[in-house]
């Protein structure tokens, strides 16, 4: 029984009414028609978003006082951004691949995406030690402040993230034996992370060169 | 419900049968070790999160008898100095909410009724939450560990205000201070496991038949509050990680320039205000985190033990929606005077006192149960009698303070003192006792011990009641909060000194009372009078179960389908006042609800 | 489950609508009644213009009726976050004003 | 029964002690007796709604206790009802907010002619400063903080030669002038409250703060910091005393002013070096 309904229908019925009744008795106790996985990424990304929302919240409140500085913006964070949106396209042909069932070239593209998120993360502390030798700390203004904190817990996001990667590729690891469904489903919420750690990162990152 | 035009496409590749729980692969514990440890069964997780919050909970209770004794006798006590009292109140609030009650409803009792009430075998992601109960016992461990570091636990009050927080002056502002926060931040974290769990074992495990209006209103009570949770918690840890930067990296997200003590600080530039902007936009939804559970479960007590149907199901639930969306539009009612933008008041007053309206018509809902019913004065019914007599009165004074010019004189006295423990401090308090009475059975199989049960209601009652109401009259005269100590002010005439020695006295016989149901609860779990299956006659699921107590899955081969809604008691022309959720309309050919 | 309608909506929500946006109107009117200034200024027109177009799409062109409970679980949050967001930025502006008056330039 | 009985006593015994215990607000002594007409007015109406819910179920508890042979009624709700509750509860907190918003109004718009002090907070004392003939606070910026200059008053700007400093002694007000307190803080947060003048706000460092009052009954009250501010907060208290004109102008020529104090200070360095 999957009909169209609003949630204000849906708060308006009278589960006592006889009529009402004959309907409820049909309902299969599913409210969404998706897999609980994907509904549990789909929290964690909102939770996730509202947590880097608020940042971003302090941020521009932070931001309007006069000991504000802009922050030092150095080039290697280019790159980075770069290493992601790679990223995110091997996991968009990894997807792909899955759905046609190459499983063997999908262990390979998650391969890569590992060791691409770590080559992210070794950026992202290289670019930490640049600014370090350059007398920018940690205290030395909140914009470097914000700096280092949006970098650590987009990281720590990916380190998550990596972890998941990693139940993943052991599930592909020998591809005579995937279990196809579990597979795909897999692959498509890591992409799915991904793609939203990638809008994270360049929604911060913009958010960091245009104040 | 989702449209079935949710394109082809995405119903193709995602609607994945449910991997996670089938029947057949329940987890299964093979080892004491994984049963009672680490054991992934949603029941076991519920008591382990209730009996670890109650352990810290009665922690709390007693640091609130040493504030007790300073406050009813001052200078008596030499191991009372000012800095112990202020960490002594700091953990007492702190614990309280958080670690006990917000941990107790949900993370207990949403543990072990959710599954039960909506039919499922076990919550979706049971290794998630097992993880996520260990993780809260992780963060009550760094709780406790701050009692022993140098400096003590932090005593900066609940609300850990900065720049004092982490500032010389305060009690432990340095070790204890971060241990606080870092356990805040762990806490949320282990929360979101949990409520990640809860929110969709209720959306997509229920069991077939099990509509969301079907739903009892106690799994109502529960799903919001875990959404406001899920949505408020964040605003804790943002401020929680930024205020631990400010105190060990020396950043200044939140202080300002400042002198102390003479001396003139790094920091620079930061607002203080906006920690207070960011700590209410979580603390506002949190009290309510903390009501809307007992809502939910108060609302169940009173019908079952009415033999009546809960009146006006549908407001009460829109009600409760409604409630937990509004609650994250007034949070600056507790900023009036904390010199925000003046005219922020208008806005927050009239959000706040809005609220007012959907809690009153809960209020007379429950009342309004009650009428016409066949009320049995069960322990149970007891507690939620007193629950909505504690709860008026605290809500009530809720409207002096959310009418922002009342709040001027009577903000930061004793008049918050007693509307918040009116109003969280017992109203829920007494429903978890309530809730503890009525599930006991299910639980242990046994009933409490009656004459204990009894001798505790009217203690914990009419003590607490002692204890708060005259309270609100010291916030009248002036009295502030978070005072060590008078002195002999000339405002407050002499005979306050006499009421606060009856507070103390009433708090110490309250406090006792507590230890007596301890002692009820461990005693009648081995000795307590056998209740049998659904003892109260409730018509909703958790009684349902082949087995009492529930076994393992919950609801042995079959999963009950359901047929009505979870109040279907005194139905007009059916042989017994009550049917059960599970039970199909010809088997009870005679009864008939009435078309409304 | 009511089985029988596809986009059939009681008129009274259509009338709630309606009312809410011309109470949003008068809120956008109010920030020029009351001459506020500056950023506060410009992101409550633009707040109360983002609504607006919000409730319309969202209702007279049926978006809303699609996948309601999703929607809500993302849209909730973030009205409430915008409402902070609002309510920060003017509260520093705020915050900077007093900063400006008595710290720097005075009175 | 019994309980039908417990519930009305409690219900009772509130009322009862509402209005006789002796615990009650202090006589009001500025100009914000309006509030606690508010108040008043918020008892009238919540007390009568607190009483009628406990009574009522203090009587379905007697009247619908359990009786073998009874049957509860069936009724699953009863729109008609539920609205007009709501409407009406709606009415009642209208008519605690229109009043509490009117008065809130008065309390941030400060009248043209105000007279402005100001009140300087931290751990764990206030001081005060007075305008002096110019009737124009300086600003003061923390960094200025010296030993010399414990105000941080700024040494450049010409309106703050004259304030008038009162560090560590009480503060005097004159009784029916309207007065606006500059709230401000060096280190943490405080509050500036006075019993008997009903109005309060915290002083935040980083920012500066008001209200305002006029002062009507002289006397001589204590002032209380009411937002915690660390281990001695209990003991942050000051004085206030509300003078008739003459004492006040009695008081005020004792006080130094800035300038002066300057001065003082100059001339004890000079000894200093003298002396050495
Ligand atoms: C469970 C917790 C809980 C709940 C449910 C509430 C409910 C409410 N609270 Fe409370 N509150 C706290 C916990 C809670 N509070 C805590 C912990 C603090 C202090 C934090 C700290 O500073 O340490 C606090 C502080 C606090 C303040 C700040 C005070 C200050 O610091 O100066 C304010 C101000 O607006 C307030 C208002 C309200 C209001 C309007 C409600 C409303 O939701 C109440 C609604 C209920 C009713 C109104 C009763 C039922 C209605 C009727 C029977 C109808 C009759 C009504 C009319 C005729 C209008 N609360
Ligand atoms: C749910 C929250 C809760 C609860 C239950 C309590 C319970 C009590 N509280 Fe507390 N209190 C707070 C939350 C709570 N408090 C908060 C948030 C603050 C503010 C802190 C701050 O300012 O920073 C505060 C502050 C506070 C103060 C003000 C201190 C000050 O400002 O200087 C006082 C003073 O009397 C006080 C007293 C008490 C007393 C005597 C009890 C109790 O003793 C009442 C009697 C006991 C009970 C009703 C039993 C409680 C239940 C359990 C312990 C669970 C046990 C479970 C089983 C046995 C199964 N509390
Ligand atoms: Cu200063 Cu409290
Ligand atoms: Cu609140």
């Amino acid at each position: 029984m999957k009909k169209k309904e609003s949630i204000f229908k849906l708060l308006t019925q009278k589960p006592w009414d006889p009529d009402q009744a004959k309907l409820d008795d049909l309902h299969e106790g599913q409210t969404l028609n998706l897999s609980k996985g994907k509904l549990g990424l789909r929290f964690i990304m909102t939770v996730s978003t509202i947590f880097f929302c608020l940042f971003i919240v302090t941020y521009a409140d932070r931001m309007v006082y006069p000991d504000w500085q802009r922050m030092h913006e150095p080039f290697l964070l280019w790159f980075n951004t770069l290493t992601l949106i790679i990223t995110s396209i091997v996991f968009i042909s990894a997807q792909f691949e899955s759905k046609k069932k190459n499983f063997e070239l999908v262990k390979k593209r998650f391969l890569l995406i590992g060791i691409l998120s770590f080559i992210f993360l070794f950026g992202q502390l290289l670019v930490w030690k640049q600014m370090i030798d350059l007398g920018y700390f940690v205290s030395t203004n909140p914009a470097n402040a914000y700096f280092y904190l949006f970098t650590t817990l987009h990281g720590l996001h990916l380190l998550g993230g990596l972890i998941y990667l990693n139940m993943t590729i052991k599930k592909v690891w020998v591809p005579q034996e995937v279990v196809i469904k579990k597979v795909q489903h897999s692959v498509e919420l890591c992409a799915i992370y991904w793609h939203f750690l990638l809008v994270v990162w360049v929604v911060l990152f913009l958010l960091m060169l245009l104040s | 419900m989702v449209p079935d035009n949710l394109d082809e496409a995405v119903n193709k590749s995602n609607s994945v049968p449910d991997l996670e729980v089938k029947p057949q692969d329940l987890y299964h514990a093979n080892s004491f070790i994984t049963r009672w440890i680490f054991c992934q069964d949603a029941k076991v997780i519920g008591i382990q999160y209730s009996l670890t919050a109650i352990a810290i909970g009665l922690v709390a209770m007693v640091l609130s008898w040493m504030m007790r004794l300073q406050l009813g006798f001052p200078e008596t006590f030499s191991f009372l100095g000012p800095a112990e009292y202020y960490q002594f109140v700091t953990m007492h609030g702190m614990i309280m909410v958080i670690y006990l009650l917000t941990a107790l409803f949900l993370g207990g009792f949403g543990n072990f009724l959710i599954p039960l009430m909506v039919g499922a075998r076990d919550m979706v992601f049971p290794y998630v939450n097992m993880i996520s109960f260990w993780i809260y016992f992780l963060a009550v461990l760094i709780l406790v560990a701050s009692f022993f570091v140098p400096g003590g636990p932090t005593g900066a009050g609940w609300t850990l205000y900065p720049p004092q927080a982490i500032t010389q002056g305060t009690p432990g502002s340095g070790w204890g201070i971060v241990l606080m926060l870092i356990s805040l931040s762990v806490f949320v974290v282990g929360f979101t496991m949990g409520g990640l769990n809860y929110v969709i074992t209720i959306l997509q495990a229920r069991t077939r038949g099990m509509t969301l209006m079907r739903m009892p209103l106690t799994v109502w009570g529960i799903f919001t509050a875990t959404v406001l949770a899920l949505f408020a918690f964040p605003a804790l840890i943002v401020s929680c990680i930024m205020m631990t930067l400010d105190s060990l990296l020396g950043t200044s997200f939140f202080m300002p320039t400042m002198v102390e003590l003479g001396e003139k600080l790094e920091y620079g530039g930061g607002s203080p205000i906006l920690f207070q902007h960011l700590f209410w936009f979580f603390g506002h939804p949190e009290v309510y985190i903390v009501a809307l559970p007992a809502f939910g479960i108060v609302s169940d007590l009173i019908s079952v033990h009415a033999r009546k149907n809960i009146f006006g199901y549908r407001m009460m639930v829109w009600a409760i929606v409604f409630i937990g969306a509004l609650s994250f539009i007034v949070w600056a009612h507790h900023m009036y005077v904390s010199g925000m933008n003046p005219w922020f008041g208008f806005f927050f007053a009239t959000t706040t006192l809005i609220i007012a309206v959907p809690t009153a018509i809960k209020v007379y809902n429950w009342v309004l149960t009650l009428w016409r019913g066949n009320i049995r004065l069960t322990l149970p019914m007891l507690f939620a009698l007193a629950f909505i007599v504690t709860f008026v009165n605290g809500g009530i004074t809720g409207l002096f303070l959310g009418n922002v010019i009342v709040d001027v004189p009577l903000s930061d006295t004793y008049f918050v003192v007693a509307h918040f423990h009116m109003v969280m401090g017992i109203a829920p308090v007494l429903v978890v006792f309530g809730a503890i009475y009525h599930w006991f059975p299910l639980i242990t199989g046994r009933y409490l011990h009656e004459g204990m049960g009894q001798f505790h209601f009217w203690v914990s009652f009419l003590g607490s009641y002692a204890i708060y109401f005259p309270m609100h009259y010291l916030g009248f005269i002036g009295v502030p909060r978070r005072y060590y100590e008078m002195y002999n002010s000339e405002f407050i005439p002499t005979s306050a000194e006499g009421l606060n020695q009856f507070i103390t006295i009433a708090a110490l016989t309250v406090g006792f009372a507590q230890i007596v149901f301890l002692y009820n609860i461990i005693v009648s779990s081995k000795f307590g009078k056998l209740a049998g299956k659904n003892p109260w006659q409730a018509c909703s699921l958790e009684w349902q179960t082949p087995d009492v107590p529930p076994g393992h899955g919950n609801f042995g081969k079959e999963l009950p389908v359901v047929y009505r809604w979870a109040y279907d008691f005194s139905v007009p022309g059916a042989k017994e006042d009550f049917i059960p959720q599970n039970v199909a309309p010809n088997e009870v050919p005679e009864a008939k609800a009435e078309q409304t | 489950m009511a089985s029988k309608e596809g986009q059939q909506h009681p008129i009274g929500i259509y009338l709630w609508i309606w009312g809410l946006l011309f109470v949003l109107s008068a809120f956008s009117y109010a920030v020029d009644w009351y001459q506020l200034q500056g950023m506060l200024r410009w992101s409550l027109i633009l707040i109360f213009m983002m609504l607006k177009a919000g409730f319309i799409c969202a209702i007279f062109m049926h978006m809303v009726w699609e996948r309601l409970a999703l929607i809500y679980a993302i849209l909730l949050p973030c009205i409430a976050i915008l409402f902070l967001m609002v309510f920060m930025i003017s509260e520093s502006g705020y915050t900077l004003w007093t900063r400006m008056v008595y710290f720097m330039v005075g009175m | 029964m019994f309980v039908a009985i417990m519930l009305t006593l409690v219900t009772v015994g509130s009322i009862l002690f509402h209005f006789f215990s002796p615990w009650w607000w202090t006589e009001v002594a500025s100009n914000w007796g309006n509030i606690d007409d508010t108040i008043i007015l918020t008892f009238w109406v919540t007390g009568s709604v607190f009483v009628a819910i406990c009574l009522f179920s203090a009587y379905c508890v007697w009247k619908f206790r359990y009786q073998k042979n009874r049957r509860a009624d069936y009724e699953p709700e009863n729109p008609k009802l539920e609205w007009w509750l709501t409407i009406l509860t709606a009415l009642g907190v209208a008519a605690l907010l229109a009043p509490g918003l009117v008065v809130w109004n008065q309390y941030v718009t400060v009248p043209k002619d105000a007279y402005e002090i100001e009140v300087m907070a931290q751990q764990w004392y206030f001081s005060y400063r007075l305008p002096g003939e110019d009737n124009k606070l300086g600003t003061s910026d923390i960094m200025n903080i010296t030993d010399d200059n414990p105000f941080g008053i700024n040494p450049n700007d010409p309106n703050g030669q004259d304030d008038v400093l009162i560090d560590g002694d009480d503060i005097h007000l004159l009784i029916d002038r309207p007065t606006k307190v500059l709230l401000r803080s060096i280190d943490v947060l405080h509050n500036f409250y006075v019993p008997q003048f009903r109005a309060k706000m915290d002083m935040v460092p980083g920012s500066v703060t008001y209200y305002w009052f006029t002062p009507t009954r002289t006397g001589y009250f204590e002032i209380l910091c009411a937002e915690y501010c660390g281990t001695g907060h209990y003991a942050m208290r000051g004085w206030v005393s509300v003078d008739e004109q003459e004492d006040y102008q009695a008081w005020l020529q004792e006080q130094e002013t800035f300038e002066e104090m300057m001065a003082r200070n100059n001339d004890n360095k000079e000894i200093e070096i003298v002396a050495k």
